[in-house]
């Protein structure tokens, strides 16, 4: 079971924390201008590197905050942890 | 290929069991193939043997980096059932189901094909209407399917938590009586040893490094074990799709994720059906030595660590005994998990990909032993004729392009949402 | 006011009869705690005037340690709960007039209150195993060295999301959402029979 | 006949001798003492066949100490209360215990499944494979039950295990897995350097190897110290000493698992069965111990053969005899150190046999360079035939009476919780030892586990890494000077494992011999992985503690490969079993889901309202009345509601709070329609998208100022609104400052429906304006209700003249009741979910059936709505060529033909009613009895359903042979120009 440091409430068990995938995808500014491949890169071909990711965890039962962490999906091993806004 | 039966083993008896062949050889890479499966898991070999028996190409090589059978193959909780929602599932999961009925005869090596039915049980008015409006649909598709009342239920099903009582109360249940569990190994192994007697090598110890492109157009592997040139390249490895087709500079809307699954201490049988427990998300089953098998959702983040938290396993265990309070009683003797291959629409990709001779089967999700058979069978006749067959032309890579995306769940582009 | 609505209010647990249940001693006392008012307080930290407004309005100052529970007189209190997040807490005598100062001070400068005083039910956990109990279900340190008396952190507890307020090393208020109460009051009592858990009135 | 034949007159530090208890074994009263195993008290009774094997039945003793026993396997309790698979070396004897010996008909010492063993040339490895295949039918008619009869270790269990089970959760500087003489030291380290330390040790008591074998500590007896160090760490205040306590399994981020039972504790009444530890550890000492390895001889499994530091230990821990004429054999020197203990309590010792050259020891009948060949015996050990270990030509051997045969092939380490924590794992050649290699956490191995077998050396790594464990979770103090002992004999053992042919067996739980393993690696099955699968070794309940070291060295030895290559298979938890309960507990029922209840449930409770489930929430479905069935009850429910008023408790819906500068520019991208044009006072129907065009979420947003907003989702989404707003407050458009609050908790609210309501509500709100132009439809207004301060919105899910009354929930149970009784007059039926859903269809509004995560709003016919807002979430995918294809299925209503007819669960909608394999055109959303039309109704997706207006199709249930005829019309049924709305 993870233990993710939330920069703010410290470090709690993943059960307290909701997954949102892959961190820092942008989203089109304009939709309308995108493509329909530009657009679907967005919603569907995210990165699945075995190895360092960075992605998206929602402190659900804590400060209730998007965190962004880089963790290694191999060993689960966490790097930095940021509030996605601070 | 030495016949395997009663008399094999009776002559076997009396020669102290000295005289049985390998069930495969272990051959040398050759320094090129007509066509390479990528990966030796039940759907790569069974690609291979579908390719030498139906489309009669044999000069075929299947590279697995480790221990064939010992990815997905080798880990999940066997269930076979083809009682899908989406007219396109059915089609291609019927196909598989038919191929498992078969199947221990045409490998000649016995899967435990084990048709004790599979049963979905719900609680709530909205999950039975979700639940017979999939069986009715089964049934339009010319699928097997039941409806099972609390009494056919505690009939079927003597161990199962009927009570009134508990959080979410099963108030009925459906059921696909063709469905059931397969021995796991056994697939990969029988598989195996078929394409083998056909003429395919199966290269253990082989992990693929790399793919060769020239002018758009696959033309060999890097492996561990040394180049090894190729006319086609049949990509089977489940969890490891998006790395290998990255290779080929190809992205797939595919994540990898944990599921775990978990086995008591064997005891004598008293679970004889597949349960699955819609409230909870757990399915339950009984092996043919004596454990009970429970398996329940993905950890719900991208890993390939093929290490579950303890918090899912309470999950399920707890799950489990809920449904089965007998289980309880029981001891849990060993947990692993796989290396899940989840698409972001819950359905598979059988398909050509953007490079000419280039392609795949994955994005299985939860359901891909199943499938083994069908999406070996559809994987050969994309290589052999360079164009899906109809069973697997809806599986395509573009459906995420278009928006036609197959949602089974309705879960959204959410991988670990399937 | 409060005796107004006395005879109106009613406690998510009211259908569990505490009264009957009540009784016994054992290492750790659970009981329903007073309701009180409580306010979310939204706001940029960072904001010296956000700060100092309200300051202004409940005469003590913003905490901005994470899980700091400040103490506003007697019996009321404003908790850091996230970064932009507080709760305010206070007892139902003070009917709305703190919160009233603080709405007036944010006035149409950033920030946000809303009540969320029916939103939860406190339930006290006290007594020598209280910290016990609390650890059969969350994952947080409660060792006093982590979690100090006085502190108070949002999370989560066996079958619910809780704040947790630790009033004493050995006592401790936890505000549950209010439909979650009863189902949490009896996963707590059922954990509690290892430690000979009493209710308490 | 002496009770315990096998006890000696004195000794084993274990028991008490003071407080004999008794116990039945196969129907067999025994006596033991307090203190005893199951095992060492069947042992001092004299019973050696214990258990049957798996597959070929053959009589089966105890083969060791404690969790790595292979083969005594018993269950006890009887019927309801049987346990099965408990192995007799970890249960603690307790007065009048019932044991039963497993696999086994009628007991263990007949066994009929005996004859088994007679067919066992036909069942070599994987056998099954090769045959039953045809015809088809049988396998499944036929063999498979068949060998699932035969298969299966103990009883299946008849009843739940009622037991009360703990959990606990607790951090810690330093866990230390073993409480032998280097765990101890270990702990002791860290605890006096000043870390939070948990010791577990999975015996009654602490000692590890020290309670089988005497050592020596400083200058005294090792057990004692231990005793004086557990009593220093016992009073320590951050140390938390746990017995009878597995570390079970190793996970992330050093989480362990811990399972401690107990209840097995003395004195200790009403603790749980088991406790549950989850401990969060920084650094984690491993000081797990070794296991000892069997040899290879024809005949190892015979009751008799047994572990030989499981013989000794019988011997010193509770003075049992494990048999009267022992042949000690073995590679390493411990077995000198256990036939001295042997002979101590009085067995004597027919010959000690050691593989090596050297080692003569004079006062014991030697016999350098010999082995054990075969075990002379059927059904339990009477003799051995001894050779030279060499295998001479010519040698014939020498036979030597016995009734024991102890056993040492030299030590594997405990690697399992090291390689659990993923570290890795390297074979050292010289030594035949698997041993820890790098870490996989924050964890280091210490002791006979990291492969040092003197207990000086044991002592000194154990100090020392509790020390570096404590330093690097930050606790430096002075620990003082570590322990040290005058034994430094690390008693090597060559790699030598096996003599002679016959059936030598590897694992002894599922009946893999030597010949299987063999077998396996002439079929192909050349990975270790293959060898385990194929031939189940090491798949036991014991998970091959003893068997895996010699599997690995046969299957090297067949393929000609170095034992560093073949490598082993993957250890995973638990370490030993764990029960069930024990992982289930506190999570079964309302501890898993809390059932959630709005403020008015007592209300709906004491109505004996049935309850329907909503997420976690539970609603009430119709008010059960007297002499009316359900269906009569519910249509009452709508045609009183829609004649004069009727009120639903609508307190599960989401609600959220939402304020700041930009909240209805975020509303706006939230929403597929327009938010911004709201204006205060005044509220709208919303839809909420996902990313890929698919209608999300919908509900009501209402402006309560410039700059303040509140919002309902449905109760099913709640969560996921409130997570979706939150992700693109914080990843999407962080600039915006927008506060969304979530007061679902907060607010209860009731809906009046009907065209009393507004009747009802002037006297209820006397103060409050209701006429249609100071209130209109869509409105919000702050106001008192019933004496209650409320919001209240005029809106309508029913398709009637409807508001919606909000109040604080410590406030719903008081205006349910109020408004109850405000309306007793007016005939005031409060209604259900069933009641609700009817009026619902009959409006053709649609909730998760419809939108079910696959249909756009185009697809339910709100395509007009969508277009109207501007470039909102989800937008852009309603122009993907999928989206927009024609063809796609749409909302429509289905007017069933037949008045009399209802409509079944879960109907697909198709042409014809031959109910014949075909393709549907659709199915059915949500179907209700309309009491107000007079027929079955139903809201169904039907490709193309627009344009079919006016055909008829078949509403069907193969599964129920059931279909009906039906007319597509719009799916608002009733009153589709909304004139009801206004009363
Ligand atoms: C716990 C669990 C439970 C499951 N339960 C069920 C179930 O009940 N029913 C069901 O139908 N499905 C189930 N599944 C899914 C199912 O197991 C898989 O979808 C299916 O077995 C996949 O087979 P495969 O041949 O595609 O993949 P695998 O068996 O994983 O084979 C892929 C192979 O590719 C190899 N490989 C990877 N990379 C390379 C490389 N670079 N070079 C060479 N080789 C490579 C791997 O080593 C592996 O052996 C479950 C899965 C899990 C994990
Ligand atoms: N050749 C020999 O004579 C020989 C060989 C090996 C060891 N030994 C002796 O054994 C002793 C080794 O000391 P040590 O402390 O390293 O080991 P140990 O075997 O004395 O103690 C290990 C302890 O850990 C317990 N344990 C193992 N796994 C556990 C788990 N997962 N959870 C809870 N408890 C667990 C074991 O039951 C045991 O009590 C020394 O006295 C040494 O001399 C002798
Ligand atoms: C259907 C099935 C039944 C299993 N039964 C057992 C069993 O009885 N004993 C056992 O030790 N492992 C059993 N396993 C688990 C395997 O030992 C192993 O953990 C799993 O195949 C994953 O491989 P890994 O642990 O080597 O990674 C079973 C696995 C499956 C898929
Ligand atoms: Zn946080």
């Amino acid at each position: 079971m993870l233990l993710i440091p939330c920069p703010f409430c410290g470090a709690r068990d993943e059960t307290e924390f909701a997954y949102g995938g892959e961190a820092g995808i942008e989203r089109p500014a304009d939709p309308e201008a995108a493509t329909d491949e530009a657009w679907t890169d967005y919603l569907c071909f995210h990165d699945n590197p075995k190895g360092p990711h960075r992605e998206l965890w929602f402190h659900r039962d804590g400060c209730r905050r998007w965190l962004e962490v880089e963790r290694d999906t191999y060993t689960h091993e966490l790097g930095a942890v940021r509030l996605s806004r601070p | 290929m030495q016949r395997y039966s009663i008399f094999s083993l009776l002559r076997g008896a009396f020669s102290g069991h000295r005289d049985w062949e390998p069930a495969w050889r272990a051959p040398e890479p050759k320094s090129s193939y007509d066509v390479i499966i990528v990966g030796g898991g039940g759907h790569g070999l069974a690609t291979a043997y579908y390719l030498a028996r139906n489309h009669g190409i044999a000069n075929v090589a299947v590279l697995e980096r480790g221990w064939i059978g010992g990815g997905n193959t080798g880990r999940n909780t066997t269930i076979v059932r083809s009682n899908y929602l989406l007219p396109e599932n059915q089609r291609f999961y019927e196909h598989s189901l038919k191929l498992w009925e078969g199947l221990s005869r045409d490998l000649n090596y016995n899967v435990m094909f084990s048709p004790r039915g599979v049963i979905n049980v719900f609680h709530t008015d909205a999950q039975r209407d979700y639940w017979v409006r999939r069986h009715n649909g089964m049934r339009y598709a010319g699928i097997d399917a039941e409806l099972l009342t609390r009494a056919d239920l505690a009939r079927l099903v003597p161990a199962l938590n009927l009570s009134p009582d508990i959080r979410h109360p099963v108030v009925g249940g459906v059921m696909q009586p063709r469905g059931g569990v397969a021995r796991h190994d056994a697939v990969a192994w029988g598989y195996a040893r078929a394409a083998d007697a056909l003429g395919v090598d199966i290269i253990q110890d082989c992990e693929v490094t790399g793919i060769d492109i020239q002018g758009g157009r696959v033309t060999g592997l890097q492996t561990s074990r040394g180049p090894i040139g190729a006319g086609r390249v049949g990509l089977a490895v489940a969890g490891h799709s998006s790395r290998l087709a990255e290779m080929a500079g190809v992205r797939l809307p595919i994540e990898t994720h944990l599921l775990t699954a978990t086995v008591s201490e064997p005891v004598k049988p008293f679970i004889d059906a597949v349960v699955s427990i819609a409230a909870t998300h757990a399915y339950v089953s009984q092996t043919d030595k004596g454990e009970v098998l429970i398996g329940g959702s993905l950890d719900g983040y991208n890993s390939w660590s093929q290490r579950g938290s303890p918090a899912r396993l309470e999950d399920i265990l707890a799950s489990a005994s809920e449904y089965f309070p007998r289980v309880s009683r029981l001891r849990q003797l060993r947990h692993w998990a796989g290396v899940m291959d989840m698409s972001m629409d819950g359905s598979p990709i059988i398909a050509k990909l953007p490079v000419e001779g280039l392609v795949m089967t994955g994005g299985w999700c939860y359901g891909g032993f199943k499938a083994t058979p069908a999406s070996g069978w559809c994987l050969a006749w994309t290589l052999a004729n360079d164009a899906p067959h109809a069973l697997n032309a809806p599986f395509s890579l573009e459906r995420f392009r278009t928006g036609a995306v197959l949602d089974e769940n309705g879960a959204g582009p959410v991988a670990w949402g399937h | 006011m409060a005796d107004e609505t006395a005879d109106i209010r009613r406690s998510a647990l009211a259908g569990l009869d505490l009264g009957s249940r009540a009784g016994g001693a054992g290492g750790v006392l659970l009981a329903e705690g007073a309701a009180r008012e409580g306010f979310v307080l939204r706001g940029p930290a960072g904001d010296a005037a956000f700060g100092q407004a309200v300051e202004a309005a409940l005469g003590a100052a913003l905490p901005l340690e994470p899980g700091e529970a400040g103490g506003i007189g007697a019996d009321a209190l404003l908790i850091r709960l996230g970064p932009d997040e507080w709760r305010l807490i206070a007892p139902l005598s003070d009917d709305g007039r703190l919160a009233a100062r603080l709405a007036s001070a944010l006035g149409s400068g950033p920030g946000a209150l809303v009540n969320v005083s029916s939103a939860t039910t406190v339930v006290a956990v006290a007594g020598e195993r209280a910290a016990d109990l609390l650890a059969t279900g969350t994952g947080i340190d409660l060792d006093p060295a982590a979690f100090s008396p006085g502190r108070a952190v949002r999370t989560r507890i066996g079958n619910a999301q809780a704040l947790v307020h630790r009033k004493a090393e050995d006592a401790f208020d936890l505000y549950v959402p209010r439909s979650y109460a009863r189902s949490f009051w009896e996963w707590l009592e059922e954990r509690g029979r290892e430690f000979g858990a009493a209710v308490a009135l | 006949m002496r009770r315990q034949p096998f006890r000696a007159a004195e000794g084993g530090h274990l028991i008490d001798r003071s407080e004999p208890l008794r116990f039945d074994f196969d129907g067999h009263r025994h006596e033991g003492y307090r203190g005893d195993s199951l095992a060492s008290s069947l042992l001092a009774a004299g019973v050696r066949i214990v258990a049957r094997s798996f597959k070929y039945h053959r009589p089966r003793g105890v083969w060791g100490f404690g969790p790595e026993e292979p083969n005594a396997m018993v269950t006890t309790g009887v019927r309801e209360e049987a346990r099965p698979n408990l192995k007799a070396t970890e249960v603690p004897l307790s007065e009048g215990l019932e044991a039963f010996g497993q696999n086994a008909w009628p007991s263990v010492s007949w066994d009929l499944g005996g004859a088994v063993g007679l067919a066992g040339g036909l069942m070599p490895a994987g056998f099954y494979y090769k045959t039953f295949m045809a015809p088809a039918r049988w396998w499944y008619s036929l063999y498979e039950p068949l060998i699932r009869r035969m298969a299966g270790f103990g009883p299946a269990p008849r009843t739940p295990d009622d037991a009360f089970y703990a959990k606990r959760r607790i951090h810690a500087d330093v866990l230390v897995a073993g409480g032998g003489p280097a765990g101890v030291a270990a702990a002791l380290a860290a605890a006096r350097a000043g870390a939070r330390v948990v010791l577990a040790d999975e015996n009654t008591r602490f000692g590890g190897d020290l309670l089988r074998a005497p050592g020596e500590v400083g200058d005294s007896d090792g057990l004692a110290w231990i005793d004086t160090a557990t009593a220093e760490l016992e009073a320590m205040s951050h140390v938390h000493l746990l017995n009878r306590a597995t570390v079970a399994g190793y996970y992330d981020h050093n989480l362990l698992t811990v399972a401690e039972r107990a209840g097995e504790e003395e004195g200790a009444p009403g603790a749980p069965a088991m406790r549950l530890w989850f401990v969060r550890a920084r650094e984690v000492v491993i000081a797990a111990g070794a296991h000892e390895r069997p040899l290879l001889f024809d005949g190892n499994d015979r009751p008799g053969v047994m572990s030989a530091s499981a013989a000794g230990g019988y011997a010193h821990a509770y003075g049992v005899l494990a048999g009267r004429q022992a042949v000690v054999a073995g590679n390493n020197d411990s077995i000198y150190r256990v036939a001295r203990l042997l002979r101590s309590v009085g067995v004597s010792i027919a010959a000690v046999a050691d593989t090596r050259s050297g080692g003569d020891v004079r006062d014991l009948p030697c016999r350098a360079g010999e082995a054990v060949e075969r075990v002379l015996g059927s059904r339990r050990v009477r003799g051995v035939l001894l050779r030279r270990a060499d295998g001479r030509a010519g040698d014939k051997g020498e036979r030597i009476t016995c009734d024991l045969v102890a056993v040492s092939g030299g030590w594997s380490p405990a690697v399992h919780l090291h390689a659990q924590a993923r570290g890795s794992l390297r074979y050292d050649e010289e030594r035949g030892l698997i041993l820890p290699d790098r870490a996989g956490g924050a964890n280091r191995s210490a002791g006979a586990g990291a492969g040092r077998f003197d207990l000086d050396g044991c002592l000194e790594e154990g100090w020392a890494a509790g020390i570096a464990a404590a330093a690097s979770s930050g606790h430096e103090r002075a620990a003082g000077e570590p322990p040290r002992s005058p034994d430094r004999n690390a008693g090597e053992a060559p790699v030598f494992w096996q003599t002679g042919g016959g059936k030598r067996f590897v694992d002894l739980q599922y009946d893999v011999t030597a010949a299987d393993v063999d077998l396996a690696a002439r079929e192909g099955y050349r990975s270790v992985e293959h060898v385990k699968r194929y031939t189940a070794l090491g798949m036991g309940t014991d998970q091959g503690k003893t068997s895996g070291m010699a599997g690995l060295v046969l299957l090297s030895e067949a393929l000609g490969r170095p034992v560093a290559q073949t490598g082993t298979t993957t250890f995973r938890p638990p370490y030993t079993p764990v029960p069930m309960a024990a992982m289930a507990s506190g999570l079964l029922g309302e501890g898993r889901d809390a059932l959630r209840r709005t403020a008015a449930d007592d209300w709906h409770e004491a109505r004996g309202a049935p309850f329907t489930a909503a997420g976690l929430w539970r609603r009430p479905r119709y008010y059960p009345r007297e002499g009316m069935d359900e269906a009569e009850t519910i249509d009452a429910e709508v045609r009183e509601t829609r004649a004069g008023a009727g009120i639903v408790d609508v307190g599960t819906l989401g609600k959220v709070d939402i304020q700041g500068r930009d909240a209805a520019a975020f509303l706006d991208l939230v929403y597929a329609n327009r938010m911004s044009s709201l204006k205060t006072g005044r509220g709208r129907y919303g839809l909420m998208l996902r990313e890929d065009g698919r209608v999300f979420d919908d509900g009501v947003v209402m402006r309560l100022g410039e700059n303040h907003f509140y919002l309902t989702t449905t109760t099913a989404h709640q969560h996921e609104a409130m997570q979706h707003i939150e992700l693109l407050l914080q990843t999407v458009w962080p600039e915006l400052e927008v506060y969304a609050t979530d007061v679902t908790e907060h607010w209860f609210a009731a809906a009046l429906a009907g065209p009393g309501s507004r009747a009802l509500l002037e006297r209820a709100a006397p103060e409050l304006d209701l006429s249609d132009d100071a209130f209109p439809m869509m409105a919000v207004r702050a106001a008192t209700v019933a004496g209650l301060s409320a919001l209240v919105f005029r809106m309508s899910f029913s398709g009637e003249l409807s508001y919606e009354v909000a109040v604080p929930a410590d406030h719903g149970l008081a205006l349910w009741t109020r408004l109850l009784t405000e309306g007793r007059e007016d005939g005031l039926t409060p209604y259900g979910t069933e009641a609700m859903g009817t009026m619902r269809i009959e409006k053709g509004h649609v909730t998760h059936a419809e939108a079910d995560g696959r249909t756009t709003p185009d697809d339910l016919g709100l395509g007009r709505m969508a277009s109207a807002g501007g470039p909102a979430i989800g937008k852009r995918s309603l122009e993907l060529p999928a989206l927009r294809r024609n063809g796609r299925q749409q909302l429509v209503g289905l007017s069933v033909i037949d008045p009399e007819a209802r409509i079944p669960p879960g109907c697909q909608v198709v042409e014809s009613d031959d109910m014949r394999p075909a393709p549907p055109l659709g199915h059915v959303t949500s179907f209700c009895y309309s009491p107000t039309l007079g027929r079955a109704l139903a809201l169904a997706l039907v490709e193309n359903g627009r344009a079919r207006t006016g055909q008829t199709v078949y509403i069907a249930s193969p599964v129920i042979d059931l279909s009906m005829a039906a007319e597509i019309v719009s799916p608002v049924f009733y009153d589709p120009e909304g004139t009801r709305l206004n009363g």
